[in-house]
């Protein structure tokens, strides 16, 4: 406590520089470690077994077969777990994700696990379990799960005392809105749905357990918190949470998918039943079953204005299903919708909506793109009934410094307006299309946040630095805290080095979840370093034998000041940490912080799309990204972190979707069927980075790593109507559904 | 189960395993052989996470069998190093910050080298189409794209 | 799993005939692996057939081109007077997946996997393509579109392995073309797809051949679109003729890749398209 | 002064529906405190998670969160997650 987080504009010497990356080398040699990558002698093979259908009472499970077959080690069941029922319902809800118990909810879910001496044998073993269920009707769809006949999914969901599949829903809003309406020369209200989609990283969910007959255990996994992991599996498994010590793997993807456990507990209950090592890693076709996928929505928008451009109210009806347990998807999505916008009258409601499909996750800014999706195209539609362009009639009723936001508080300094200047300006939007050619543009809107945070920074004796974090690294931030650790004191990037602590090696970090990696980390590593050097200065004094007040720390220098301390030459670091041990020993920084106020964060998109009349296929033709990042540490993560997420948002709008049968199974369970954009699918991504410091950091710096998978769906179908002139409201804006629109024009 | 003896070469080093008949080389090179670097995202095929070359073909190492590669010649990801040098796309990579979270790294590093084998100067489209076996979820595709072309500009210095 | 390698294709016929248990042939191992995978099968025996000589090879006669049941489709590619020949068969073979599908998938494989939405199939049919087939005691040519009989089902005895595939010597101003709908532009599975072979006389079409992929259980010849082109110079309304009769003949299925009606309308729209280019590749000019 | 903390209309049932709430406050958890002693039900509710906007910025964890004396705007709001 007592550090200052407000921003001071300074001349940074490093910082906004594009150094190589610490871990650069390792992941290009392979050399670097995941999930998959680690070996503990001993080890067994963990297999889990899945319900073959959506909805079923699991009457019986008979593991007599599989226990018998040579080589099998442990099978677990839910009668393995404790039964939480009753108890916190958050966490009886991740442990009957992570193991149906009575009831599979969805197709996939896990309902035993097997750890064996290898593969091949754990995958006989499953075969071997012969499960009963008796099936119950079924609905994946959020319309139909509102319906009053709708099968149930859990019981202790209800609506007005009845059981329901409305789990959540929250409204949100200020003003008057049919007042507003009233007063609105223009109406327009349209209806949208979006498929659900997966964050589609690389690496499958992989992890090695270890637990002993005493109760200690380790546990290595690929995920975006271990130190959350570890509350998690250590409540999950009633293990004392400082004897579990969880490592992270270098993580191959996350985007909000790691954020949660789905077979780690399990392996952990199998390592501990067999007494020896387990490693299990999903395959991609268990990835998309059973892992978290977002929200399919449905969507009612209505947003009145004046001839003059003035929105006078708008609303948003919202349904996301969560999957089989309760979350706040819907919710985020009544937040997120209008947060562009300086609207008097607003209201948003967001419905969550349980549905028998995988238990939903987060997915870079979770639930914002969907709501944008609708917003931002009736945007389109009301600015051309009122003969205004876009973009002009956004920048009229663009949020600023003292707008009332539609989920709540004022806001302080934003950047959307400056996003939309910097649109304007842009020469894409002066590029000449060509025929069946179209421009759209949107704007995205995320919170972005910080959390618990702590870091070691220690000094070596030869005056090296090494950074400990408990934030993970998914793209480059071991470079940007290097970065920042190397400014604070004053010494070459090269000397410094971040690495990722276990969670044995440093106090309780929460998940890098919200872009909160740099922006949190970072915050830490300047106190911290601030802290050594205050350490650093005692030393030279005492090296002096002078007053600390009489050395000052610049350059990477220790300076004595004053007439009496000219004759002194500077001390290095690395002449102070020589003699560490004569002068009071090892010298380090340490800081803990809780690190609020990551800035809301703002972005604006513009996208050229090409449509085949004839067969519907959209090609994107240019796409530029314009964000407001604060200050950017190192511009390359920060210009990767945008391409990254307009490239998902690209895959999201034009292909990607869960294919539900009727059957409710999940049809396309790898990357042939569901679509994530490939290397021929884009062009180059032109960024634009607007450095509007946040002034609650001392660097300036914001999240940024979210935002820009919010605007590309509508600014997609944006495009999209400009080029085959017809309005697309159902997402992914696949070829079939695109033609079909040009055909129902025609007609 | 049926297990076999395989001889084969791999990044120039003679090796010999023992597998299962039906197991895919890319388990053998990462259970047996410990070379980790190729990478599982799928197991059949569609990202490329695994891509290694079999006599000189680029190739997905989980659509191989481990048996098939008795007598014949892997290159991998381990072998780009050479002499103790990185590869032009290795340095090219880490300098164009191509990689975010690395996972899929090494297959594109593979299929790369083996685009510029075939053909020094390849066109941005050329280049695309022949990376669009490797998926990559972080990147959008710039950075490496950019860094090939980089790679394939200093190897023609050469 | 036995795993055996024999070096003479009947040898290879034999050990398949002989097996009791679920048998396979890995050539490229594209599908075969993926199924194994998934769980879909579980070999008793696999029959690599990359060592056999016979199966290696694209040679080049008199009579036309042979191309062996192991050649993959990256060598297909590379191989100049084929592509000069049928660059709508090569441009159907190198769809097939990534680059590296291509540095294993061969043409056989694609054709005996019997999916309807094989890349490959309609561009040899068009073109006329025949299977030399080896049994345990004799062997047999058929015409390639004789072969598949239904989703995964090939018309193929118990034993009997492809060699090669064979294809007829190019007539002068010939050309083909191959084109599919696919949702991105590389790795994927066609949605419906159509390959149209033709020769010239003066600049108007004298033979056709149009074939339609992934819009029923086996890939469809349509010989009234054939007939909708032969003896004009593929003017307009010789195209809708073409497209239409390409409609009328799908009888597709609606699932995950795509629907019954989009199937119908975009084989017309591919037909027409694959037709001017084979025209174009032939020498006539549009 | 006072500042007047606002709540999103999901909180509001805890607080027996009112808008907002006079109350004086140093800290984020003093009020946090406060609100639990006025209405019980709101303990529950600070339990599962609220974040707070002050004039704008948004505090999720900071209990120790100093609320100015000339805050304009106090606003209570779902804890949120990202990905």
């Amino acid at each position: 406590m007592g550090h200052d987080t407000n921003y001071q504009d300074r001349e940074f010497k490093i910082i906004g520089t594009r150094v190589k990356r610490p871990d650069g080398i390792d992941k290009v040699t392979g050399r670097a470690k995941y999930g998959a990558d680690a070996f503990a002698p001993g080890q067994l093979v963990g297999k889990v077994l899945r319900s073959p259908h959506a909805h079923a009472i699991i009457q019986k499970i008979d593991i007599s077969k599989a226990e018998k077959l040579a080589g099998v080690k442990a099978i677990i069941t839910s009668a393995d777990l404790p039964d939480l029922t009753g108890s916190n319902r958050g966490m009886t809800d991740i442990l009957e994700n992570c193991m149906a118990r009575g009831r599979a909810l969805y197709h996939g879910h896990a309902v035993a696990a097997v750890a064996a001496i290898d593969e091949q044998t754990a995958k006989q073993a499953l075969k071997l379990i012969k499960v009963t269920y008796k099936l119950l009707p079924h609905v994946t769809d959020v319309d139909e799960a509102m319906l009053p006949d709708a099968p149930i999914i859990q019981d202790f969901v209800l609506q007005d005392g009845k059981p329901s599949n409305i789990a959540g829903i929250s409204t949100f809003g200020h003003g008057d809105v049919d007042a507003g309406f009233a007063e609105a020369d223009v109406i327009v209200e349209k209806s949208y749905k979006t498929e659900q989609t997966h964050q589609g990283y690389i690496e499958p969910h992989a992890c090695l357990a270890n637990v002993s007959s005493d109760g200690s255990g380790e546990l290595w996994v690929t995920t975006q918190g271990h130190f959350s992991f570890r509350v998690v599996c250590s409540t999950l498994l009633g293990l004392d949470m400082a004897k579990l010590k969880v490592t992270s793997s270098e993580i191959g993807g996350g985007f909000g998918g790691k954020t949660h456990v789905w077979t780690e507990p399990l392996a952990l209950a199998l390592s501990r039943k067999a007494n020896r090592p387990v490693k299990l890693v999903m395959t991609r076709d268990e990835v998309f079953k059973a892992s978290g996928p977002t929200s399919s929505t449905s969507m009612d928008i209505k947003i009145g204005a004046k001839k003059d451009g003035t929105i006078t109210a708008a609303t948003a009806m919202l349904r996301y299903q969560d999957g089989a347990f309760p979350g706040i998807w819907g919710m985020l999505g009544a937040m997120t919708a209008y947060a562009c916008y300086d609207l008097k009258n607003v209201k948003t409601v967001g419905h969550d909506v349980l549905v028998n499909r995988p238990k939903v996750a987060a997915y870079r800014a979770p639930s914002a793109p969907m709501a944008a999706f609708g917003v931002e195209s009736t945007m389109d539609l009301v600015a051309n009934e009122i003969g205004m362009s876009p973009l002009d009639f956004r920048i009229k009723n663009a949020a600023k410094e003292g707008t009332q936001a539609s989920y709540g508080p004022v806001y302080g300094p934003i950047g959307i307006g400056p996003t939309l200047e910097a649109v304007k300006k842009h020469p894409h939007m002066r590029a000449k299309l060509k025929k069946n050619q179209g421009r759209g543009m949107a704007c995205g809107f995320w919170f972005n946040f910080g959390g618990q945070t702590c870091v070691d920074l220690n000094i070596g004796p030869d005056g090296t630095v090494s950074l400990t974090i408990g934030t993970i690294d998914v793209g480059g931030s071991r470079a940007s805290l290097s970065l920042i650790v190397a400014e604070e004191l004053g010494i070459p990037y090269d000397q410094v080095r971040t690495n990722i602590g276990d969670t044995a090696s440093l106090g309780h970090n929460d998940t890098t979840e919200g872009s909160r990696g740099t922006f949190s980390s970072g915050m830490a590593a300047i106190f911290a370093a601030r802290d050594a050097v205050g350490v650093l200065r005692e030393r030279a004094a005492k090296m002096w034998d002078i007053p600390v007040d009489d050395v000052v720390w610049a350059d990477g220098v220790a300076t004595a000041t004053g007439a009496k301390h000219s004759n002194l030459p500077p001390l290095t670091l690395a002449a102070i940490a020589a003699k560490a041990a004569s002068t009071g020993g090892p010298i380090a920084g340490h800081n803990e912080v809780v690190a609020d106020n990551a800035g809301v964060s703002f972005a604006s998109h513009i996208c050229d799309v090409e449509v085949d009349p004839e067969t519907g296929s959209t090609k994107i033709i240019r796409y530029t990204v314009i964000q407001d990042a604060g200050k950017a540490i190192h511009p390359d993560y920060v210009e990767g972190q945008f391409q990254g997420g307009a490239a998902q948002g690209i895959g999201w709008a034009l292909n990607e979707e869960y294919i539900y049968g009727a059957d409710g199974c999940l049809q396309n369970t790898g990357f042939l069927d569901y679509r994530i954009p490939v290397c021929s699918d884009l062009p180059f991504i032109d960024t634009q980075i607007l450095e509007i410091p946040n002034p609650n950091h001392p660097y300036g710096v914001r999240g940024v790593g979210e935002t820009s998978i919010v605007p590309p769906l509508a600014a997609i179908g944006n495009a999209v109507s400009h080029a085959a002139g017809v309005r697309m409201t159902h997402i992914p804006m696949s070829a079939p559904r695109i033609l079909k629109a040009i055909d129902d024009a025609k007609a | 189960m049926t297990g076999v003896l395989v001889s084969t070469t791999i990044n120039g080093d003679a090796v010999q395993f023992a597998c299962p008949t039906d197991e895919t080389l890319l388990d053998s090179l990462r259970n047996r052989v410990g070379l980790t670097g190729a990478k599982e995202g799928c197991g059949t095929g569609d990202c490329g996470a695994c891509s290694v070359t079999l006599d000189g073909r680029l190739v997905c190492a989980c659509l191989v069998l481990g048996v098939e590669a008795n007598g014949r010649e892997i290159g991998t990801v381990e072998g780009l190093v050479e002499d103790g040098k990185l590869h032009p796309l290795q340095e090219k990579f880490i300098e164009h910050a191509a990689l975010q979270c690395g996972i899929c790294t090494p297959g594109f590093l593979v299929a790369a080298k083996t685009l510029l084998e075939k053909n020094p100067k390849p066109s941005e489209e050329q280049i695309r189409y022949a990376l669009a076996g490797n998926l990559c979820r972080c990147t959008g595709y710039d950075k490496i794209v950019r860094a090939v072309q980089a790679a394939a500009k200093e190897m023609r210095k050469k | 799993m036995r795993y055996e390698t024999p070096t003479t294709t009947k040898e290879a016929a034999t050990l398949l005939h002989k097996e009791k248990g679920q048998a396979h042939i890995l050539a490229g191992g594209t599908d075969l692996l993926v199924r194994m995978k998934m769980g879909m099968t579980e070999p008793t025996l696999v029959v690599d057939i990359k060592h056999i000589p016979a199966m290696q090879a694209i040679t080049k006669s008199a009579a036309g081109f042979k191309i062996g049941a192991t050649v993959c489709g990256a060598a297909m590619t590379e191989h100049a007077a084929l592509g000069k020949a049928w660059p709508g068969i090569v441009e159907a073979a190198n769809l097939i997946g990534s680059d590296q599908i291509q540095g294993r998938c061969t043409m056989v494989g694609n054709l005996c996997n019997g999916s309807p939405a094989a890349d490959s199939v309609p561009a040899m049919i068009a073109a006329g393509a025949k299977a030399i087939i080896v049994g345990k005691d004799k062997r047999r040519t058929v015409a390639v579109d004789k072969i598949v009989t239904g989703p995964g089902k090939t018309s193929l005895a118990k034993g009997e392995v492809i060699e090669a595939i064979t294809l007829p010597a190019r007539l002068p101003r010939s050309g083909d073309a191959y084109l599919r709908f696919t949702p991105r532009t590389e790795m994927d599975i066609a949605v419906v797809s159509a390959a149209v072979n033709l020769t010239l006389q003066r600049g108007v079409v004298k033979t056709a051949r149009v074939v339609l992929g992934a819009v029923a259980p086996t890939a469809v010849i349509v010989a009234k679109a054939a007939k909708a082109i032969i003896g004009t110079k593929l003017d307009d309304e010789a195209l809708e003729k073409l497209a239409a009769a390409c409609s009328a003949a799908c009888n597709p299925i609606d699932d995950k890749r795509g629907t019954i009606e989009y199937r119908t309308k975009v084989a017309g729209v591919l037909a027409k398209r694959a037709a001017k280019i084979a025209y174009q590749r032939a020498g006539g000019t549009l | 002064m006072m500042p007047r903390i606002s709540l999103t209309s999901s909180l509001r049932d805890a607080v027996d529906g009112a808008e907002s709430i006079e109350l004086h406050a140093e800290t984020i958890g003093e009020m946090f405190a406060k609100l639990a002693e006025r209405y019980p039900r709101m303990a529950d509710r600070i339990d599962a998670g609220i974040a707070v906007a002050i004039d704008g910025q948004i505090y999720r964890d900071d209990w120790n969160t100093k609320i100015p004396a000339d805050a304009a705007e106090v606003f209570l709001m779902p804890r949120i997650q990202g990905g």
